[in-house]
């Protein structure tokens, strides 16, 4: 090979540099957002993120060798016009080499996918333990399962602590049998605990994807997908739908509450309470309240001790909505997307109350106006005066216990 | 390339007898009747032979058809290997699919 | 690999203007390459039948009400057809014409023979309670047989064009051909039907 | 042979004379618009392709940058969330079956011939029938914002059950399925149509292992494209049947399982990404030698590696669906498939490099796309092989940092690729250079453009951004490189205008330039040895060939001593594209009224049936007049004695041939079996 007599002039033209800085500055920028999934607060997420950083630093040296290889020759072998009679050498193959680099690679491979074989296997493992839990007073020794439903756009949380749950067990994900505990939004674990789930959906399919505890687990109806994940540490964790499930996809989120084995347990206690119906009396808005509630919302909502009979389990289309009857008890509502208190620690009537005029201004949803035949999903605008709206909410606010502070603290994204 | 080269006179191809048509075609019946011979288990109990025998016969008469009538055997390879390919692969990537369905999970 | 001279390309063009590389003609090849991408099209519908073939959401399913004795006739006289096709082609190659035409006729009335059995078959079963829309089991079902079957009926266009075209005289030993492409199809519309016979019809569900 | 149709009215006005064949008078080229209409040349065809795809480049372009500007910032409401799930699903369906495969498509359509040393593809007539089926699907699938009620909201993988009518009740859905058919079927004629002809109809001597690498890689796409159709055609037909004829395959309360939807579609949607890349491939390996004036580095280990990407792309469309619950033992084998194909791909990657490696390398507009292809491809590659370790892929799937994959995989590798594909090729189909100065402006401004908008989503998806989310709260940290990606895609529109504006002036300016000359690139296949712009006949005397990179050894030998020495210049090396009584297939207007005849059925399934009934007349009417009509016209006026002259006894390649003379049935037979 001669050397080629021209060398580049013009090196500002090699904007690869700046490409590469791009990528550097793209790497280095993983910021503690609530979703990042480089910041593991779980053991299986810990281990899929052992896995992915060794492989991210080999393809970042491939990178930097590959692209560097062509700036290099980019700059070094330039030349801006051919002389006639000036040829580089007419190298055609080099078979050694290039069974080096078919070989090569695949040894790198090999590496990886044993790494990978052996990441998987770890992940897909079960070993949860049983843990005490007392439910009605009665102490059961309980393996953390927790049945986990999308549906357009929400998820149901189902703790069943006296049977085994399985596919078998739970049979019709429409129509699944009665839970000791059902909370929409937000799933209560115990911290340090590896938690089964149990997921599926009544609709479309959806994906349960909490990115700081584990990878994500499509919700398929029909099925009933097994997942788990297990939090280090209490707190909240955030999550976000991830398969594209139709209008307010980007609204349907959720969290993942971890506390420790008191807190766990008082949780449980709380949910078991049926709150007791307040006394009909005109003049007080939270018994206006929960008569407005009979009156409009119980098709679809359910609050126990108002209208556990005639709440029929779900259906595929609405019909079937979140269970209130602790709606207080968690820090988010409308699918995890608005915060129950304010950063003060009142009660967020502002947002709840639009929510009940305009919801689909709040959360797009198909619930109006809809052609014939079409069924309704997502919260409908019942047309609710302000009046009963202040009701409702004066109402809602009296069911459950409001969380912790630390919880609504954790609750406030920033 | 080069045997085609030397096919090139591709009407000169032997055609088989009408004879051997016939023939053929007294083979595939016969197979037939056999399969749905199988259909009467009071008659023979063909046990676990019964879906490996099935597939057996369905793939002889496949491959007689597809040799035979569809000349594969005086044709040139190269379609044959067409179809072939066209057909592992159908076979494998769907057998993969439905096994993804059932088994392996 | 060897290189075709141009000598070869030279003398095999002088009396053959069919020539080509592989010394298959355009058209034969054509088919040829579409009949195995058929393959994955029959594939995927036999699939789709095979994991449905069960899930009869509590209504009839398709398995219980096979009338294998009937599909056996279907069958026969399907393979049936696909004799009398060889035989219209290897008239054609005797520049037997008249024959051919015969031969002609007798494939596409088999073959309607086929269809208008299907046609008794779908209607028996709609009123044994398996509609379209019965169950995914029944859906699957009458998708891959209807595909089946709309082949089998475009084979069966093909077929009267040929015989109307033999009849005009526009249609000769020389390009015999032809009837050996429709032939193809027509013999692959049947093998697709021994797969269909023994997968659907005789291997017994769980 | 007796017509029993009606004569069927065609706007054309073309004057009628009497024939005793065929209901419509036999085009004859006029020099007009019309005789796009009826082409068969597949150099016109190709350009067809080339601009009717720019075109949807610039709608699915439009729709990107709605998409972008809705998400510049948190919590927008720019577009509706109903209308932003058309816009995504519409983008990505526009983007690769209505702009990235006919580009592709064009190359195929325009080099192939000319590479293998051909006087047209096997069978001229389906040819132009690809095109106006394709055009005719494509303009179906986008009426749907004028009369479906808006686009397709499912996304482009549409997945069941939420494609079905209970979750989506607008026709949308209904036009992605039928438009995608119709264009479907356009891809599977293309397909058989170019396998034949790179079989068939290689000048003599053009062994397969002599071909260009490009026709190879587009062979290969072709094979996959005539495999993986058929499959996705299977998926769309129960889904239009699940939402016309209330058939019961995706529906879960029936007990249909939502993952046979996708089976289908991935087995489909895998290879079709190498549908998507290899063209490009097969471009800048003729570009890289072109420009570094050596030969390709490793032709075998080059095309060896495309047929095993080509192979490969079959066993690994699982990886798709590793969170669907496909069991973990699918999971792990779908996760080493998809691993290994990392390997040739590696082995393309290195080869080029090789290529480039002790060259003399030339940095036209050409020439900085195809290594800008290269670098920006091994992004995406390497990207790729962390989506290969299915725990992680639990982490990455459906987040943005997939959607940084796949837009350096298909815009990086595919796009760029094509674009220099565009400029290198731009003389010999225009005969007039594209300006080099605007064009290293233009490939500079989409390179940053580019790497603006895709690389901050790599960071947006490890940081938890889902995909398909029309909106995003403020607070979880996606608010800064959401906006430095929409600021690039606006740089990244205003370089593809720019391009367009280089299109344009470079026209203008070209006449008072020297003409490009046969091979101005002094480049190594065969199309360089015909004048620019290709000669409708292409070539005046169908080259024998003696070698890989024929073209360029009649310019230069090697010496022993391995110097390269000029035998020739271009001029007296190249045809002069000045023969004539050269006999080329006949134009025909069949095609285009079969191919109007498909929408119309579409709109008689979703509106009413009375349409099928016309369509279906329309169409079947078609095939029949087109069975009918020779291909080639005895009357055509191409002078004289077309089949006597001898003296160049090989040209038989371009017309006869391609014998669809009088095989009706089996033509009809391509058209009709996937209808």
């Amino acid at each position: 090979m001669k050397p080629v007599s021209e060398m580049s002039k013009h090196p500002r033209r090699y904007l690869f540099g700046l490409v590469l800085l791009l990528g550097l500055l793209l790497s280095g920028c993983a910021s503690d957002a609530e979703l990042n999934t480089l910041d593991p607060k779980g053991e299986t997420a810990r281990q899929i993120d052992d896995l992915l950083d060794p492989v991210l630093a080999i393809a970042g040296v491939i990178l930097v060798l590959v692209v560097g290889g062509v700036v290099y020759m980019s700059l070094r072998s330039r030349v801006s016009n051919y002389d006639s009679d000036e040829f580089p050498a007419q190298t055609t193959h080099n078979n050694t080499l290039e069974i080096g680099w078919t070989i090569g690679p695949a040894i790198i491979m090999v590496i990886v996918a044993v790494l990978t074989i052996t990441t998987h296997l770890v992940v897909n493992d079960t070993k949860a333990n049983a843990v005490e839990v007392s439910v009605d007073g009665a102490t059961t020794s309980w393996e953390p399962k927790v049945v986990v439903v999308g549906q357009q756009w929400w998820w149901e949380f189902r703790y069943y602590f006296s049977e085994d749950v399985d596919a078998e067990m739970l049979g019709d994900p429409n129509n699944l049998p009665p839970a000791d505990i059902v909370t929409a939004g937000q799933m209560i674990i115990p911290a340090g605990e590896e938690v089964e789930l149990i997921v599926t959906s009544r609709d479309v399919i959806h994906s349960f994807w909490i990115p700081a505890l584990n990878g994500k687990r499509d919700a398929r109806p029909g099925y009933f997908a097994k997942w788990k994940l297990s939090a280090d540490d209490p707190g909240v964790y955030f999550g976000q739908c991830t398969e594209f499930c139709g209008l307010s996809h980007s609204r349907m989120r959720m969290q993942v509450v971890a506390m420790d084995d008191a807190g766990f347990q008082q949780w449980i206690d709380e949910q078991r309470e049926v709150p007791a119906l307040p006394e009909a009396n005109e003049d007080d808005a939270v018994s206006r309240g929960a008569v407005a509630f009979a009156g409009n919302c119980t098709s679809c909502h359910l609050v126990e001790g108002v209208n556990s009979d005639s709440y029929s389990g779900a259906a595929v289309e609405s019909g079937a909505a979140p269970n209130l009857t602790h709606f207080a008890s968690r820090s988010t509502f409308a699918g995890g997307i608005l915060n129950t208190y304010n950063p003060d620690g009142s009660f967020n009537r502002d947002d709840l109350s639009e929510w009940l005029r305009n919801p689909e201004v709040v959360k797009a949803n198909a619930a109006n106006n809809l052609p014939d035949g079409v069924l309704p999903r997502g919260m409908p605008n019942l047309g609710l005066n302000e009046r009963t709206i202040s009701d409702l909410v004066a109402y809602l606010e009296t069911l459950g216990s409001k969380p912790s502070a630390e919880v609504l603290a954790a609750t406030e994204v920033e | 390339m080069s045997e085609q080269v030397a096919h090139a006179e591709s009407h000169t191809h032997e055609h088989p007898s009408d004879f051997e048509y016939v023939k053929v075609a007294l083979v595939l019946a016969a197979i037939t009747a056999v399969e749905v011979f199988t259909y009467f288990e009071s008659v023979l109990d063909w046990g676990a032979f019964l879906i490996p025998s099935l597939l057996i016969m369905m793939v002889v008469k496949f491959w007689l058809v597809a040799r035979m009538f569809m000349h594969l055997k005086n044709d040139e390879p190269v379609l044959g290997r067409f179809f072939a390919g066209g057909l592992a692969l159908a076979t494998v990537v769907y057998i993969i699919a439905l096994l993804a369905f059932n088994f392996w999970s | 690999m060897t290189s075709m001279t141009a000598e070869a390309a030279a003398v095999s063009h002088d009396h053959d203007p069919h020539a080509t590389n592989t010394g298959i003609s355009n058209t034969k090849l054509a088919m040829w390459l579409f009949l195995s991408t058929e393959c994955l099209l029959f594939g995927g519908l036999i699939s789709t039948y095979l994991l449905y073939k069960t899930r009869g959401n509590g209504q009839v399913l398709p398995t219980d009400i096979f009338d294998i004795m009937f599909t056996s006739v279907s069958s026969f006289v399907l393979l049936a057809s696909s004799l009398t096709m060889v035989l219209a082609l290897s008239a054609a190659v005797r520049g037997d014409m008249h024959r051919t035409r015969v031969w002609l006729m007798v494939t596409a009335l088999l073959g309607a023979v086929f269809i208008g059995g299907q046609v008794y078959e779908f209607t028996s079963f709609y009123y044994e309670g398996l509609g379209y829309t019965t169950n995914p089991a029944a859906s699957a079902f009458y998708t891959l047989t209807g595909f089946h079957g709309i082949h089998v009926s475009l084979g069966l266009l093909m077929l009267m064009s040929l015989f109307v075209a033999a009849g005009q005289g526009k249609l000769t030993a020389k390009n015999h051909e032809t009837i050996e492409i429709v032939g193809l199809y027509w013999h692959f519309v049947d093998v697709v039907w021994i797969f269909i016979f023994t997968v659907i019809y005789l291997i017994p569900a769980e | 042979m007796a017509i029993t149709e009606e004569p069927l009215a065609l706007t054309s006005g073309e004057t009628f004379a009497e024939r005793p064949l065929g209901v419509l008078t036999r085009p004859q080229p006029k020099g007009t618009w019309r005789d796009w209409l009826s082409s068969v040349d597949h150099k016109k065809i190709g350009i067809m392709y080339g601009v009717a795809a720019m075109f949807f480049f610039l709608v699915g372009g439009a729709e990107a940058l709605l998409i972008r500007t809705q998400l510049a910032f948190p919590d927008q409401g720019f577009l509706s969330a109903e209308v932003y799930n058309q816009i995504f699903t519409m983008h990505g369906v526009t983007m690769i079956f209505l702009f990235v495969m006919p580009l592709a498509a064009a190359f195929a359509n325009y080099l192939i011939p000319l590479q293998i040393g051909a006087r047209d593809v096997a069978f001229p007539r389906l040819n132009a029938l690809s095109f106006w089926v394709w055009l005719s699907g494509a303009i179906f699938l986008n009426t749907s914002w004028i009369v479906g009620g808006g686009g397709a909201d499912c996304g482009w993988f549409c997945y069941a059950p939420n494609s079905g009518v209970t979750f989506s009740p607008t026709n949308g859905v209904d036009f992605y399925a039928i438009g995608l058919l119709i264009a479907g079927i356009a891809s599977l004629v293309s397909a058989v149509n170019l396998i034949v002809t790179v079989l068939n109809m290689r000048a003599p001597g053009m062994t397969l292992f002599r071909m260009p690498v490009l026709t190879w890689m587009l062979l290969v796409t072709q094979f996959l494209l005539a495999f993986a159709l058929p499959v996705i055609t299977v998926a769309l037909f129960l889904l239009i049947f699940d939402r016309l004829f209330d058939s019961q395959f995706f529906d879960p309360a029936a007990g249909a399982d939502p993952l046979l939807w996708q089976h289908l579609f991935w087995i489909f949607g895998h290879p079709e990404v190498y549908i998507i890349i290899l063209p490009s491939f097969g471009i800048i390996s003729e570009v890289i030698p072109a420009f570094s004036r050596k030969p390709i580095f490793g032709y075998t280990f080059m095309v060896f590696s495309g047929i095993a990407i080509g192979f490969m792309g079959w066993g690994v469309w699982a990886h798709h669906m590793f969170v669907s619950g496909i069991g973990p033992i699918s999971v792990a084998a779908f996760s080493l498939a998809t691993m290994f194909i990392a390997v040739p791909t590696g082995v393309k990657i290195l080869n080029w490099l090789a290529t480039m490696w002790g060259g003399q390398l030339r940095f036209t507009t050409a020439m900085l796309f195809a290594v800008g292809t290269v670098a920006m491809f091994t992004i995406g590659g390497l990207s790729g092989v962390t989506h290969s370790l299915a725990p992680a892929d639990t982490q990455q799937t459906d987040t943005y940092y997939i959607v940084a994959h796949f837009h350096y995989v298909i815009f990086g590798g595919g796009v760029l690729g094509l674009f220099a594909g565009i400029y290198f090729w731009w003389p010999k189909v225009f005969g007039h250079f594209l300006n080099e100065k605007r064009g290293r402006l233009h490939f500079w401004s989409m390179l940053v453009g580019f790497n603006l908008t895709f690389g901050p989503m790599h960071v947006l998806g490890l940081q938890g951004m889902s995909r398909r989310i029309d909106t995003y709260s403020a607070g979880f940290g996606f608010e800064f490189w959401n906006l430095v990606s929409t600021i690039g895609s606006y740089l990244l529109g205003l370089s593809v205008l720019y391009f367009l504006y280089n299109v344009w002036r470079s026209k203008k300016e070209a006449v008072n330039l020297p003409a490009p000359g046969p091979d101005p690139w002094d480049a190594r296949s065969l199309e360089w040895s015909v004048p620019s712009p290709t000669p409708e006949h292409n070539f005046d005397v169908i080259p024998v060939i003696e070698s890989q990179d024929d073209w360029w050894f009649r310019k230069y030998s090697i010496e022993d001593d391995g110097s390269v020495v000029r035998v020739a210049s271009v001029e007296e090396a190249a045809q002069k594209g000045d023969a004539t009584g050269v006999h080329l297939p006949s134009p025909s207007f069949w095609p285009l009224v079969l191919a109007v005849g498909l929408p119309l059925i579409g709109y008689g399934l979703i509106f009413n049936l009375w349409l099928c009934v016309i369509g279906g007349l329309l169409t079947g009417g078609a095939m029949y007049a087109w069975a009918l009509e020779p291909v080639d016209d005895p009357d055509a006026g191409h002078g004289h004695d077309d089949h006597g002259h001898d003296d160049h006894g090989d040209d038989d390649h371009g017309d006869d041939g391609h014998g669809d003379d009088d095989d009706p049935v089996a033509v009809a037979a391509d058209s009709e079996g996937e209808a």
